[in-house]
């Protein structure tokens, strides 16, 4: 189901300490480049989105950032702050995974991977859902999977559309098979969504793998990825270890699937808030499913 | 447009007539300077016309199982307003763009790329548009491993179930199983010197005349003129062209034709339309001496 | 849309004159196959259902011997004994279309390339339908479109499951569109079928090309082909001729469907029937679909 | 089947114990014997149990797009005289099947298969039998090229939909989203030594301990034993097998499997299935520290 361990999100929100220095916030007033080690004034880079001007890398960015990007200002409201997850099987590797939810929790403030909320994107009103790959690897936990559900579910309700940015390296191995089954819940709880001809638009940031992919994730109606992201059903290092074949340049990136008929666009993210409200004045211009309503068998 | 009467004359006696100016010779020549005009190299193509009758239009791409096949153009966009799902076949007109688009004839991948638009359209309540311009099927090895008429088959089969108003217009080639995969809707508009063909003249004069020459010949037999689709009852309406053909007045064309979409797409939705009502149009399809009132056991 | 050109029918009915020599039948004491050349007594070679006992080529055999084949004795009641075609576009190449279709009438004692009829296959009761190549090629006219549609209902009314033995050339070029549209009619009635939950069990005889296989002979539920039958869209010389691809050794062969997952089985003829009862007995299995019927939303 | 009592001690704590027998290495041992017998190389299969508790079973082949995925069966068959559709994953015993069945993991065109069997079963109102025997989906290059994790999730999807009576049973290794591809049923068994993993016990250690080698930890935490999913509420019901396992009595097990098959299928068609009662049962997983009563907004 690929990989879960929490890897550095290389741009951490601020005004709270490094996620991995401890470092606290007003000390970082630069940002440099993961990829090519550029560097850029803090402001600068946040006003970039955190894509490098210099050679394009899309950094990782939080779930905040994400949502304070997509949405009109103060436009979100938080669904559903308080679901947590729970430790179902008293689950211990190294550690007790009751001490790493909670320590992620604490470090996050958040109570899961997920936040999700309604929201305005361009004056449109939308359910709009954001993965923290920093928070454990932004893994499918049963908390990821019923805030998911219930922020489909909730769309249907309102009828507005979904959308949902994705950053997960799939299931969360500490929840068992109740991670698996998220797979099946959100599939169950998008099928409320078309049941209400409502449109959930899958937006694929670095990475998107596993039970992440092979479910919710795969089934937009419209797929949009961010330039290089990793997006695949299993990691390439184990696809290699396996069965010793020799990978593509492109393997599992956006581009890789866009070319395959699986992504819809591949999107700069600073052109994505565009791409997506050009998206949502057709998908959710007012009278225009009203008017085919009239035509229900 | 000049209408051919083919009932006028017999044109197998006057076929061996001496003289080139027989009766079936004008016709063929006729017959063959529309099929050029349909095929003029100048001719607005599917997005040509799309950028004119619509607005916001976002193009989408994939089968979503590892294709995406730029022979068929799929999207969302507005027609006056109202949101509609878009599929088309695409034409290339510099040398690379033709080979890229494979000259506008589908692989397999393309007609599941229009099952997926179809599909999408269901899903969203979203009515349908199709621009058909295709020279048919494509004869290719590849396409016939991947299962090309089985990919036909079940596109035609997609449309049939279609829960939403559907207008096809052929704006140019209607080839063969190839246009069919696009065609059957509720409302069909044919543009003046646009066809739909049982197989191209070249092929039908390779198969009748066994000689490709005589595709003038196999033209005028089998009576491509747009107008006939009408009177036969299987278009519903001829879309007039700017004076001598679409390929010298893009505009011109689009404001002719964008009017005729409207018309009908509301027409439509007012007259509210199911998959069933399809179905009954294409299953009446007329060419039997004695149409017998009932079909039942 | 694929050849249409009719070749000869390698076995012919007894009791009428041979069809390509005309030879009276009482000559005709042998029958030498066509593929290696090994003779045998007539008499055996019906016994054998025309596949050679050398070198198990398939002969192609007329629809009256289809029927009497796969139908228990005395069990067929033919439909649409009376559904004639028509020359709709008063079509002429080298002959006037009606010529042909008269003596073909006249020669096979059919109006057209398909009957059907109600039957019994193993005591099941079945709609049964087949094609004669003989007749212009099998290919899809108006009248065969119409005989299918019709026989596709009765089955839905009747509740019964529908079998189609097709050999067929595709499109029939003299009836232009209302050729091309009979694939359109076809399974726009095959609807009605699915939608009365009966089967349709579609055989594949040598050769089902061009709009046969791209509508109707494709949506079978079970699709069965006979060995070594030649299957596509379009016709291997046509590919050849247009992109001088080389042509795989299988091409286009019912195990090379197989092999692709377009076809569920290659049976030889000899045990068809026998594979055909075997389907039935699961899908026309009594109180079977009856008990799930309960089960409806 | 002994059970493992997760609950009963602090593990983590007795991991670095002093001492081989410590109760976390007893419990991963014990774990680990489980997994050796679903993995067992005498382990009846699918077609193995299909042969046994099936009558008139005819498999089907491919998935009508172009592929036939030798590691994905189906057919039609009867059970107690009920007709069914039948999925299954199956496994090679030889070294050629095992090769040639890719060892039972699914490429695409396996899943697509599935789908296509489902919907077979809808259009002719089947109910489905699902045995699942899969160690995971396959890590392989050309898997993720053609859309494995979309072809995962819209197989989640068709079984979310599917309208008739559908029995699943885990008869081997239920891996990952391979597995969960056709797990979705409305009444799913396990066989006593089979499970149910959101990951091979050697993907979870790599995952959590970077250390493959410690699978046997792995198989512990992750509380593989078949009870456990029916005390989850995730499976109905364990099928005991013959003692010492299901490869020590092929027929044994059959006769143990079949009755349970029978019972399940009866009571799901007496009592009404509906796809919308499916998705609740998959919607309302559990798996969080405080469910709440009310998802809506
Ligand atoms: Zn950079
Ligand atoms: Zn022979």
């Amino acid at each position: 189901m690929g990989p879960l361990v929490a890897q550095p999100v290389e741009a951490a929100l601020t005004g709270r300490p490094h996620p991995i220095t401890g470092a606290p916030a007003a000390a970082r007033t630069a940002w440099t480049c993961p990829a090519c080690a550029a560097a850029q004034p803090l402001a600068v880079a946040r006003e970039q989105l955190f894509v490098c001007p210099t050679c394009a890398h899309h950094a990782r960015i939080g779930a905040r950032q994400r949502i304070e990007h997509l949405a009109d200002p103060d436009s979100f409201a938080e669904w559903d702050a308080d679901l947590a997850g729970r430790d179902r099987l008293a689950f211990v590797d190294t550690r007790p995974y009751a001490e790493r939810l909670a320590e992620a929790q604490a470090r996050h403030r958040m109570p899961d991977a997920l936040l999700s909320g309604a929201a305005a994107i361009g004056g449109h009103r939308v359910g709009l859902a954001a993965f923290d790959f920093s928070f454990m690897g932004g893994s499918l936990s049963a908390a990821v999977g019923e805030r998911l559900a219930r922020a489909a579910e909730r769309c249907a309700t309102l009828r507005t559309p979904f959308v949902c940015v994705t950053t997960s390296g799939g299931a969360r191995m500490q929840e068992g098979v109740f991670s698996l089954l998220q797979m099946a819940k959100s599939v169950a709880a998008l099928h409320t969504l078309a049941d209400a001809h409502m449109p959930f638009i899958s937006i694929l940031a670095d990475p998107t793998m596993g039970g992440s992919i092979a479910s919710f994730a795969a089934l937009g109606d419209v797929i949009v990825a961010e330039p290089r992201a990793t997006i695949g059903f299993t990691g390439a290092r184990v696809i290699a270890q396996v069965t010793h074949e020799r990978l593509p340049a492109d393997f599992q990136t956006s581009e890789f699937h866009h070319a395959r008929g699986l992504i819809d666009m591949v999107v700069d993210r600073r052109q994505l808030k565009g791409r997506v409200i050009g998206l949502l004045r057709v998908l959710a211009a007012p009278g225009g499913r009203a008017g085919t309503d009239a035509s229900a068998a | 447009m000049t209408a051919v009467s083919a009932e006028s004359g017999d044109r197998a006696a006057s076929e061996h007539a001496p003289g080139g100016a027989s009766p079936l010779e004008a016709d063929a020549e006729r017959a063959w300077a529309r099929i050029e005009l349909s095929r003029h190299p100048d001719r607005p193509y599917a997005l040509d016309l799309i950028g004119r009758c619509l607005e916001d239009f976002t193009e989408l791409h994939g089968d979503r199982q590892g294709g995406d096949d730029p022979a068929v153009v799929i999207g969302l966009a507005r027609l006056h307003a109202r949101p509609v799902a878009v599929v088309a076949n695409q034409k290339g007109r510099s040398l690379e763009e033709r080979g890229r688009r494979n000259f506008g004839m589908a692989h397999p991948e393309g007609y599941r790329k229009a099952q997926r638009l179809l599909r999408l359209a269901g899903r969203l309540q979203l009515p349908v548009l199709s621009f058909i311009d295709i020279p048919g099927a494509y004869p290719g090895v590849a396409a016939e491993e991947r299962g090309q008429a089985w990919a036909i088959a079940q596109t035609i089969e997609a449309q049939l179930t279609l829960p939403t108003p559907y207008v096809a217009v052929v704006i140019g080639e209607g080839g063969s199983g190839g246009a069919l995969a696009t065609f059957l809707a509720d409302a069909v508009l044919v543009m003046e010197h646009a066809f739909l063909t049982v197989a191209s003249p070249e092929t039908a004069a390779a198969i009748l005349y066994r000689d490709a020459g005589r595709k003038r010949h196999a033209a005028a037999a089998l009576r491509l003129e747009a107008q006939n689709l009408v009177g036969w009852g299987i278009a519903d309406e001829v879309v007039p062209e700017p004076r001598g053909g679409a390929h010298r007045d893009w505009d011109g064309a689009a404001r002719l034709l964008r009017p005729r979409l409207v018309h009908h797409l509301e027409r439509l939705i007012a007259q509210g339309v199911d998959a069933a009502r399809r179905r009954e149009r294409y299953r009446r399809i007329d060419g039997l001496a004695t149409p017998e009132p009932d079909a039942g056991g």
